[in-house]
């Protein structure tokens, strides 16, 4: 019994820990948050080697709820703990919305293998079809929102198409002429601004509250920034439950063995067409959603939010948080978003830093912070087989 | 006609100007079977390099001194190129030998993020690096006769990147080395079976590949006669786009692809009304259809998957 | 089942991460708290922050290192000159020419403490991102470069305002000269596809419709970072036209001018904007560039009174880039911000209401806004580039006659 | 006897080469050995079977139908899976994931169920858990406790069991395998051949096609055996019956 409490608060511990290292980053200076990046990766790294991380997972595994309930708490406060900064609160609502996007990406490059170059491309047709609706149609921006989801399933299809027949370097080269395409496409046609953007786009409504007005919670003023963390975290939480169920079902298991090999994969039963199709779909309407909040919140949109620079980031934000597993991937988009915020005050060193961050951290851990794991469908097998190697080790292909 | 006539040199001479790094594409993709995405980065690396020498360091100055100009400028041209075989060398130990054989994506993701250093890098340190500069003018600008349409610059342009490619050829396919790269492009671990030490081999390529990006840069440089520090970005992308098209691996298809996509943009812009703006789509638009429905490109060996 | 021993170690590990983060927050809480007493024991002087955006980085760096560092210079030179009863501290942030950096960028300058103004960007795209940002924190932005002739509302007045004309502004005096004085009237243009070509583009087309006889016969967009132009100059060459307009920045520019010199169209006027105004142009352009008339609002700062001080002080701070285009709106929106600091002292909107209804006379000459927050100042200068340096039209060879322009007959 | 899978004259093409030349095969409920030289075109055979290549000429029915031009995962579903002569399973997925690719076929959760009902979902994999636990006891109990280990850590007479048990774990009416013992020594390859004797038994509703170079396990576990032959069928019938043959020799000795 008394273990049992002990292994419960230890699980409520490093949660909490998590969540502070977090905190930790948001708010300080840059070098401290790379020292606590420096420091999370060690200790990441000694805990593979021991085999403590697994311990770790299954501890946190086991206690979902109260995990959850910690995770929830953090978000909920936060704005208390930042007080009311609006600039950190647009940070993490960038962070959370970026983290939907790689949710969505992760679908094409950990599923089922293939790195899609486009995702940005996806994120601003969400945008763009949003925006479009609200300012000119004055459509209501939930409805804007819903429209800008399926245009961007619409272009999901356009550029998953290729997928079926290329692979490897060549999707990629598709894929980033696509990702070119639709950004010169956007320039170049004035009925949607072209060049210059859309301004003035509206805010969502609920009755006659409108979520930029700003809030009084318990008495402190917090900006209007507080409406749209909670809104984007409540759906990332969503959507990331969403993936997770994905990942551990028979589709997330296809999607793997499309990965690994499309021919054995057929020969087991999965159709490659309609799989490899979804996850294109799947992984645009996260992003399609994604774009059309972010339009919402910033109330501007201009192309070069959309352009193949912004895609090379969400790559990066998929491949180093670690591919194929959903924690790992919202780690690696919330990390990253923090780290290009600070590195803003090394205006003129930015993207060397950013490049030279990126080559360290892929040669310290090329699988990522949290590489891909083998699949645990039920707590109670686990502990009933042993393993030994539940990260797994070696090159794919 | 005459209309016809210039549209067709600008074709060719843009040809020229991305054949170089198509080629290094393909060169370093038959080698390692990887994508090497910063290539562009390089070779306008190399030409910054060249313009360093003959602007900022004075080397070409006090060369010219005591040898005539010509020759002077061949030695810069060398020493660029020189200083991008060794760049890209050192790129390879850095960014991809740690991703060998481990992480396709990884290597991806390295090479991309080298490619923005590289590009930061000129930026920040070349003085002035974020404006756009003047190449120097290190090959002749005279026009041949009274015809406007030809320049002697253009002509070398054609000549130089014609040699270029003649040399790798006698190099791939007459010498031991060059037999070996086009072995352990075939088949690696047969090669390696044979006795064909893999990682010399690897090194050489590079060093040449570094070699032709170098004087590719150089080339493009002097067409355009002005350099800036993300020029390399577009230039590296449509050197894939080239290398693909002509067939990722093939040394001429790196030519017919230059060619194929050059006279799509020359042309898109020139004949179609309002098609100034669309000539990059429709460039994309070919590699994408030809990535459909002739992956292989149009010098390529087309590839049978094995069951 | 778990043991005893790796649980404990798993404990321990956790213990001390914790602490350590423990220890990081109080470092990061720290620096905040030693900054605090600073600001009110350690001098007497308050510290007021100014923020100055623009592209410090990407494409448009260019346009935007020399302003940031001549509205350094003035900040600076205002806080030497010992006049001020609180001290200034100059903020420098990279928008990227992005406007999804850019809205970063204001939503971090609007969440630090003393940023009482801030003057922001280049891009038109970027001003329309956080213009919205500063309205709603109320803290009034003085745009120094953006030319987008939407950006200045009445309903943003007096929280933005604007120094600098806007591109149908700019165009007038420009489309003056070359089509009524000189007499070109068969116009080529060449747009660049950013807002900034487009907008130059399209108040060109308005000036052209409004001279019966004038033309266009072609247009031509081109992408910002393109680098070959032959293909559409020899397509213009065919068409026999009196002038090629190009409405955007300057490496374009200074290609398009030396390609059109290779194909043999040296003796074709070229006219642009003041995007185009800088010594880059006539670097890379090189002998081509000879005879090509641009236009700038303003004065040369050398000829406005203050300007021969400013040019020293500039030279004498050891700026690397030149102070560019846009260097003199610049400073003068730093010095109208720190007028009405003076003024009107710390509070924002009471340093906004007396930025709307400021007359400052500085390099520009007089600037004061009208009710959408434009500068009424339509002072410009007509440069023609004359043995590679732009030299004010009224003091050129050409003017004189003693030198012809391109295709002049 | 009603056959399983009947060929008729099926001929499929590379270029000048043709592979499979002219081919009339049939199985019914029974273990059948296809057999010849390296290069006689037996996998391709397989591959056509399973969909992975169109024949250029000729039609393959299964249980009475038409399957020529059906794409492989339709293949599969219609009761035809299969080994790969180069041991093809996912290695970074756990044993237990493989076994699970095996039912894919039989499982119904659609991506919109697994999101939205995702106690249906786990039922069903639940449900295919324990069956793929089943079968891998069945072929070695060890593997169980090895479950969740991915693949590459395993041995390699262990990964073909593991591949033959992820064939038939969906209950296919046909399991296609392409030489099982392949790189096998021979303890091992008399432990496999007793493995698929074991499939037999676990259900005679199973019929088998295997390629084999190894003639004790030809001549061991099959009823029947085809040689061909530069794609073309050259004898028929019981093992002794084509081991006497006299073109089979020379196939073999002279090509």
């Amino acid at each position: 019994m008394g273990n049992k409490i002990y292994r419960y608060s230890l699980a409520g511990l490093s949660t909490l820990g998590i969540c502070m290292a977090l905190y930790v980053c948001l708010s300080s200076a840059l070098l401290v948050a790379l020292i606590v990046i420096a420091l999370a990766i060690v200790i990441l790294s000694v805990g593979e080697r021991k085999n403590v991380i697994d311990k770790v997972y299954r501890l946190i595994g086991d206690n979902k709820a109260l995990n959850l309930g910690i995770i929830a708490l953090f978000i909920l406060l936060l704005p208390f703990l930042v007080q009311g900064n609006n600039y950190l609160l647009h940070i993490a609502i960038m962070a959370g919305i970026f983290s939907i996007v790689a949710l969505g990406l992760n679908f094409q490059i950990g599923g089922i293998g293939q790195i899609n170059f486009a995702p940005a491309a996806f994120y601003g047709m969400g945008a763009y079809t949003s925006a479009f609706l609200s300012v000119k149609m004055g459509l209501s921006p939930w409805l804007g929102t819903l429209c800008g989801l399926l245009m961007a399933i619409v272009l999901g299809v356009v550029v998953g198409f290729p997928a079926l027949k290329a692979r490897g370097y060549y999707l990629s080269l598709v894929t980033i002429a696509l990702q070119i395409i639709f950004t010169l496409m956007i320039v170049n046609s004035p009925w949607i601004g072209g060049p210059n953007g859309i301004p003035g786009i509206p805010s969502y409504q609920i009755g006659g509250f409108s979520f930029r007005t700003p809030v009084a919670l318990g008495g402190i003023q917090l900006p209007y920034q507080v409406n749209f963390l909670y809104l984007v975290y409540i759906l990332l939480a969503l959507f990331a439950l969403a993936a997770n169920r994905l990942y551990n079902s028979r589709v997330g298991l296809a999607w793997n063995a499309i990965e690994q090999d499309p021919i054995v994969a057929a020969c087991q039963g999965i159709n490659l067409t309609n799989t490899q199709l979804l996850a294109f779909c799947l992984g645009a309407a996260y992003a399609g959603i994604a774009g059309a909040i972010y339009g919402h919140y910033t109330s501007f949109i201009g192309v070069e939010n959309f352009d193949f620079s912004q895609s090379l980031i969400f790559i990066c934000m998929v491949i180093l948080g670690g591919t194929d597993n959903v924690p790992g991937v919202v780690l690696g988009a919330v990390l990253l978003t923090m780290i290009d915020e600070k590195l803003r005050d090394f205006s003129g060193y930015r993207l060397l830093m950013y490049g030279i961050v990126l080559i360290i951290i892929l040669i310290i851990r090329p699988k990522g912070l949290l590489p891909k794991r083998i699949r645990v469908y039920q707590q109670k097998d686990r502990s009933e087989y042993s393993s030994h190697s539940a990260v797994v080790t070696g090159g794919s292909r | 006609m005459e209309l016809i006539i210039s549209q067709i040199l600008n074709a060719v001479m843009l040809a020229c100007t991305y054949t170089l790094v198509g080629i290094g594409f393909s060169l370093f993709f038959g080698a390692m079977d990887i994508v090497v995405f910063c290539l562009g980065d390089v070779a306008i690396a190399g030409a910054f390099a060249i313009m360093a020498l003959s602007t900022v360091m004075g080397v070409y100055a006090s060369l010219s001194g005591i040898l005539p100009a010509p020759i002077s400028g061949i030695i810069v041209v060398f020493i660029g190129a020189c200083f991008t075989a060794g760049l890209v060398t050192l790129m390879y130990r850095a960014v991809i030998v740690p991703f060998e054989g481990k992480n396709i994506n990884a290597s991806l993701l390295s090479t991309i993020a080298a490619g923005i250093v590289i590009r930061e890098l000129i930026g920040l340190f070349y003085p002035e690096g974020r404006n756009p500069h003047a190449f120097p003018q290190l090959l002749p600008a005279g026009l041949i006769g009274d015809n406007v349409l030809l320049s002697w610059r253009n002509i070398i342009i054609i000549a130089i990147t014609f040699i270029m490619v003649m040399l790798l050829y006698w190099f791939v396919n007459r010498t031991k080395t060059g037999l070996s790269i086009q072995a352990i492009s075939q088949n690696k671990e047969a090669a390696i079976m044979v006795g064909i030490n893999w990682h010399r081999i690897i090194v050489i390529t590079f060093l040449i590949g570094g070699f032709l990006l170098g004087i590719g840069g150089f080339l493009t440089a002097s067409y355009f006669n002005s350099l800036r520090f993300d020029m390399g970005a577009m230039y590296g992308l449509k050197g894939f786009c080239v290398a693909v098209v002509g067939g990722l691996g093939s040394i001429y298809g790196a030519i017919v692809g230059g060619l194929l996509i050059a006279f799509v943009e020359v042309f898109v812009t020139a004949f179609i009304p309002g098609g100034t703006a669309y000539s990059s789509v429709a460039a994309f638009l070919i590699v994408v259809l030809f990535i459909l429905f002739k992956p292989e490109g149009i010098l390529g060996e087309k590839t049978v998957e094995k069951v | 089942m778990f043991k005893g021993k790796p649980i404990g170690k798993i404990a321990a590990g956790l213990g001390a991460l914790i602490f350590l983060l423990g220890i990081l927050a109080g470092c990061g809480g720290g620096t905040k708290s030693q900054e605090a007493p600073k600001q009110e024991g350690g001098s007497q002087k308050k510290v007021v922050k100014i923020a100055f955006i623009g592209p410090l980085t990407g494409p448009n760096a260019t346009e935007g290192v020399g302003p940031r560092n001549t509205f350094e210079l003035a900040v600076n030179q205002a806080n030497k000159s010992g006049k001020l009863p609180f001290e200034i501290k100059f903020l420098a942030y990279d928008d990227a020419s992005n406007p999804g950096t850019a809205a970063s960028v204001a939503q971090k300058i609007v969440a630090e403490p003393d940023v009482v103004a801030a003057s922001g960007h280049w891009n038109t795209a970027c001003a329309e991102a956080t213009i919205p940002i500063f309205k709603a924190a109320g803290i009034p932005m003085v745009i120094w470069g953006a030319i987008g002739p939407s950006l200045t509302k009445e309903e943003n007045f007096p929280y933005i305002t604007r120094v600098c004309p806007t591109s149908v502004q700019e165009n007038i005096p420009l489309a003056a000269f070359v089509m009524d004085q000189l007499g070109r009237k068969k116009w080529a243009l060449i747009s660049s596809t950013s807002v900034y070509g487009k907008a130059n583009t399209e108040a060109w087309q308005a000036e052209v419709k409004k001279r019966s006889g004038a033309e266009i016969v072609s247009l031509d967009e081109i992408t910002d970072g393109s680098t070959d132009f032959r293909p559409i100059l020899s397509k213009i060459k065919k068409l026999n036209v009196d002038g090629l307009y190009y409405g955007g920045n300057i490496m374009e520019a200074a290609l398009i001018r030396s390609q059109m010199n290779e194909l043999g169209m040296k003796d074709i006027l070229m006219a642009g904007i003041s995007g185009i105004v800088s010594p880059k142009f006539i670097e890379v352009a090189g002998q081509a560039a000879e005879g090509v008339v641009v236009t700038q609002p303003g004065k040369e700062p050398k000829k406005m009174p203050g300007g021969k001080e400013f040019i020293e002080e500039y030279q004498k701070a050891g700026y690397k880039e030149p102070y560019g285009a846009y260097g003199a709106y610049a400073y003068d929106a730093a010095n109208i911000i720190i007028t009405a600091l003076k003024e009107a002292g710390t509070d924002r909107k009471a340093l906004a209401d007396k930025i709307g209804k400021i007359a400052y006379t500085g390099l520009l000459g007089t600037t004061s806004f009208d009710k959408t927050g434009q500068t009424t100042n339509s002072l410009s200068t007509i440069y023609v580039i004359q043995d590679g340096k732009f030299v004010d039209w009224d003091e050129s060879k050409y003017k004189t006659g003693e030198r012809k322009l391109p295709g002049a007959k | 006897m009603m056959g399983v899978l009947r060929t008729e004259r099926v001929s499929i093409d590379f270029g000048g080469l043709r592979a499979v030349d002219n081919l009339d095969f049939q199985i019914g409920d029974e273990i059948v050995g296809l057999i010849g030289p390296n290069g006689s075109g037996k996998t391709t055979f397989l591959n056509i079977i399973s969909g992975i290549y169109k024949p250029t000429r000729g039609r393959v029915y299964f249980n009475g139908e038409d399957i020529t031009s059906l794409p492989p995962h339709m293949i599969r579903a219609k009761g035809i899976a299969r080994t790969f002569q180069t041991n093809r399973l996912c290695l970074n997925l756990s044993i237990l994931d493989n076994m699970l690719l095996g039912l894919y076929c039989q499982q119904q959760t659609t991506w919109w169920q697994a999101i939205f009902m995702s106690s249906s979902s786990s039922r069903e994999i639940k449900l295919g858990i324990e069956k793929s636990l089943a079968i891998l006891a069945h072929f070695n109990p060890a593997l169980i406790t090895r479950a969740y280990e991915p693949v590459m850590t395993i041995p390699l007479i262990d990964r073909r069991r593991i591949e033959i048990a992820r064939a038939v774990v969906g209950d296919p009416r046909l399991v296609l395998l392409d030489e099982p013992t392949a790189g096998l020594n021979s303890e091992e390859t008399n432990q496999m051949i007793n493995d698929i004797a074991k499939i037999r038994r676990r259900s005679s509703q199973i019929s088998i096609i295997i390629i084999e170079h190894d003639m004790t396990v030809i001549s061991r576990i099959t009823e029947r055996v085809v040689c061909l032959n530069a794609g073309q069928k050259i004898a028929e019938g019981t093992f002794s019956e084509v081991a006497r043959n006299e073109l089979v020799r020379t196939a073999y000795l002279g090509g």
